[in-house]
């Protein structure tokens, strides 16, 4: 992983508070559970049925029963429990998920996510996202600023199938932290040597700037 | 990464519980009947509440001591011929009760905790309790809307739990407080044990900690725990 | 308890078939368990969430945890299991129960249940009745063949409120085994000692003997 | 009284499947798949199947063999992302994909193994699956109805039966296997152990026997039960 991805995984990590019951989605998202120290006091939850998700494991000591949502090895820690698949999104739609962190395709300025379908390319299913989307308490997004192809992934209206509308409160890149405000995408922090406008450039919506310094990470 | 300490006093488990509120109560009568949490209720007294129980238990046990102090406003329940009292109350218009059949009173409840609208049935559907409820077609079958039911708080018995709220129950007190557990954004356990991290096996955890808020660890049981009269 | 009383719950007892899962319902019908045999295959169900219901036991060798729907102090046999309300009941209304055994306040000559509530005499709730009504495979009643002022059970119609409709296969009374018959009320076995006679003057609809020689029990 | 014996052969446990059958599988990824008993459908052979599974398991394990073998014709589930022939089936017509909200497939199965008509819920409410769904409103609140999901027979993976089928699971390899074991009239386990009665602790039985109705102990496990690749 890039240098300016393993800063933007470290950021999000910042973003869970003490206490919290968290579900990091599949790719970047996972990774954030590796900045998170080990008497941190957090409970992880994955969707096919597990609360209190250890450390990930080698394939030489994984346990061929215990795995994560995105199939990878995972281990637990002291107090886990294991649940059925109900039991699990219970707990996802009942508001017992205090955060989430998901990938996404793109994000609308007022929050809608989409991250599931690419007509006609990409139509796996939805798996578990559109509850933890709609569901957890509050939504965070670790993406790239834009697509391979340089296109902006935060755009003033998603164009492709919604996961959820309205959900993400904010959404973490390799170049800012951006919260979707009541009047748009607005920069919260800047990664280290990136500016403002360089932001925008890459932001297919009007980004408001806040008043004063922007802090970096 | 470590899970959170939920364990605290008798007292800060149940404060703030204001008037008016809902508040779900596990057990099928003694078993699982949290009759300490339910005591505290009483001494801290918070008027009109709407209580979510199976039954009312009998008299001088646990839900009785609420019916008892005039704390109760409403009662939803599935059968109540253990307590006079509360057929007494019933009866005299002082509490209102809301009848469910049984398992159906459990289904409302799970559908609440599973963050549903309710469920579909054709449960009781000649029967006097589906007087005014919504009807719903499917493949021309007709079903009755159940609507999920949630609580401000619920009181929940359990024979362990460990310092993050997890928690596992025995025999036949199991029945409702696993459903409770999850239909209240604040769940109160009662448990006969406190155990460390690590010590409830995690296949075998009955309630998963996240859905838990308060642990309190019971003293020596009261005569109430041990006692079925009939 | 009367002989007469007896000879129908051993009558009864005898209408379940090997391998069945059965539900006994509170008063007479919990009495059946005393006429199966220690190697009889069945499988007793309790709804307050408990499958393998083994002998009643008396209050000093009581576990204070362990009771069934009715309260009573109950054991379990190797191969019980624990569960919580809503699996009960699912259990119940999917289909898993092969048949229970109710008390009745009155049965109607279509099938017709009615034993919860007496209005303005005993209103306590129906507690899990209407689903075992609705929902076994089979529902058998045990009752006395007219109340305590001798007024006929099973009866054209119900005039109380009902449990479930069209619900009763059959009949066990101190008198007679009445089944459901899609003409009505069919005789089927008569207790030694009573004749079909008797039985029709305490049967308030109208009673169909059968061809030939009636069983006793 | 003592419990039935439901242990029987993979052969009989299988047996008489017919073309067109509703068939649910548990498992999520490989955990909890019941790769012993879809080998036995593969050999077997009913044509024509509709299968309920999480996902479509990896080439070469699981379900793909069933789906190699040309006998799905139906497939409902909620991620397939991870085997490139249901995706190439689906996009060639040759089967009939429906995609669910994982935790919305959960509650449509335990809602049929609970004798439910359906759930409400407002879930997906935005979004291309709750297309020509049937809604209901509660206070004002729009709710999708989500049909009940039953299957003809339900294929289980648990790691202990015992011989009356109570059945426990281990770690994530719980998932699906304890709703859809509720879920069908005809309910087939294999387990990794099976053991006498009275050895599973009444208190930790996941699925309570009397939802089962064939036990099946697996001999030494196959490759796909070791495998995760990726």
């Amino acid at each position: 992983m890039s240098d300016a991805r393993t800063r933007m995984v470290a950021r999000a990590a910042r973003e869970i508070e003490p206490g919290m019951v968290v579900n990091l989605g599949i790719g970047l998202p996972t990774k954030v559970i590796n900045h998170l120290a080990s008497d941190f006091p957090v409970c992880l939850h994955t969707e096919n049925g597990l609360s209190g998700i250890g450390p990930t494991l080698p394939p030489d000591r994984a346990d061929r029963n215990l795995i994560d949502a995105g199939g990878a090895y995972v281990s637990t820690v002291p107090g886990s429990a294991f649940f059925d698949s109900a039991t699990s999104f219970a707990l996802v739609r009942s508001g017992r998920l205090d955060l989430t962190m998901l990938g996404a395709f793109e994000v609308s300025q007022t929050g809608d996510l989409a991250n599931w379908k690419i007509p006609g390319k990409f139509s796996p299913g939805a798996g578990g996202g559109i509850e933890l989307a709609q569901k957890a308490r509050r939504v965070a997004v670790l993406t790239t600023q834009t697509d391979r192809a340089g296109n902006p992934k935060l755009k003033a209206a998603c164009d492709l199938p919604i996961t959820a509308r309205a959900c993400v409160a904010r959404v973490f890149t390799e170049m800012a932290v951006i919260d979707i405000a009541p009047a748009g995408f607005s920069l919260v922090e800047l990664a280290e040597g990136v500016s403002a406008g360089e932001v925008a450039e890459a932001t297919g919506a009007p980004l408001i700037l806040p008043d004063g310094d922007i802090p970096t990470f | 990464m470590r899970l959170p300490d939920k364990t605290t006093t008798l007292e800060e488990a149940v404060a703030g519980i204001g008037d008016g509120a809902v508040v779900m109560v596990g057990g099928f009568g003694v078993p699982g009947t949290p009759f300490t949490l339910i005591r505290e209720l009483v001494r801290q007294g918070p008027k009109n509440l709407t209580v979510i129980k199976n039954d009312a238990n009998e008299t001088g046990m646990g839900v009785d001591h609420l019916l008892a102090s005039g704390q109760v406003a409403r009662l939803i329940t599935t059968h109540i011929g253990l307590n006079p009292r509360a057929i007494e109350l019933m009866n005299a218009g002082k509490i209102e009760v809301e009848f469910n059949p049984q398992g159906i009173l459990a289904e409302r409840i799970r559908a609440g905790g599973a963050g549903l609208g309710g469920i579909l049935t054709d449960i009781a559907e000649d029967t006097e309790l589906a007087r005014g409820k919504q009807r719903v077609e499917i493949d021309a079958k007709r079903f009755l809307v159940e609507t999920a039911l949630r609580a401000d708080v619920a009181l929940i018995h359990a024979d362990r739990a460990d310092t993050f709220g997890n928690l596992d129950y025995v025999a036949t007190a199991r029945n409702f407080n696993p459903l409770m557990a999850m239909a209240a954004p604040r769940v109160i356990a009662e448990a006969e044990r406190v155990l460390a991290l690590g010590e409830l096996p995690p296949d075998d955890v009955h309630t998963p900690g996240p859905f838990v808020d308060h642990v309190v660890e019971l003293g020596a049981l009261t005569e109430e725990y041990a006692v079925v009269r009939r």
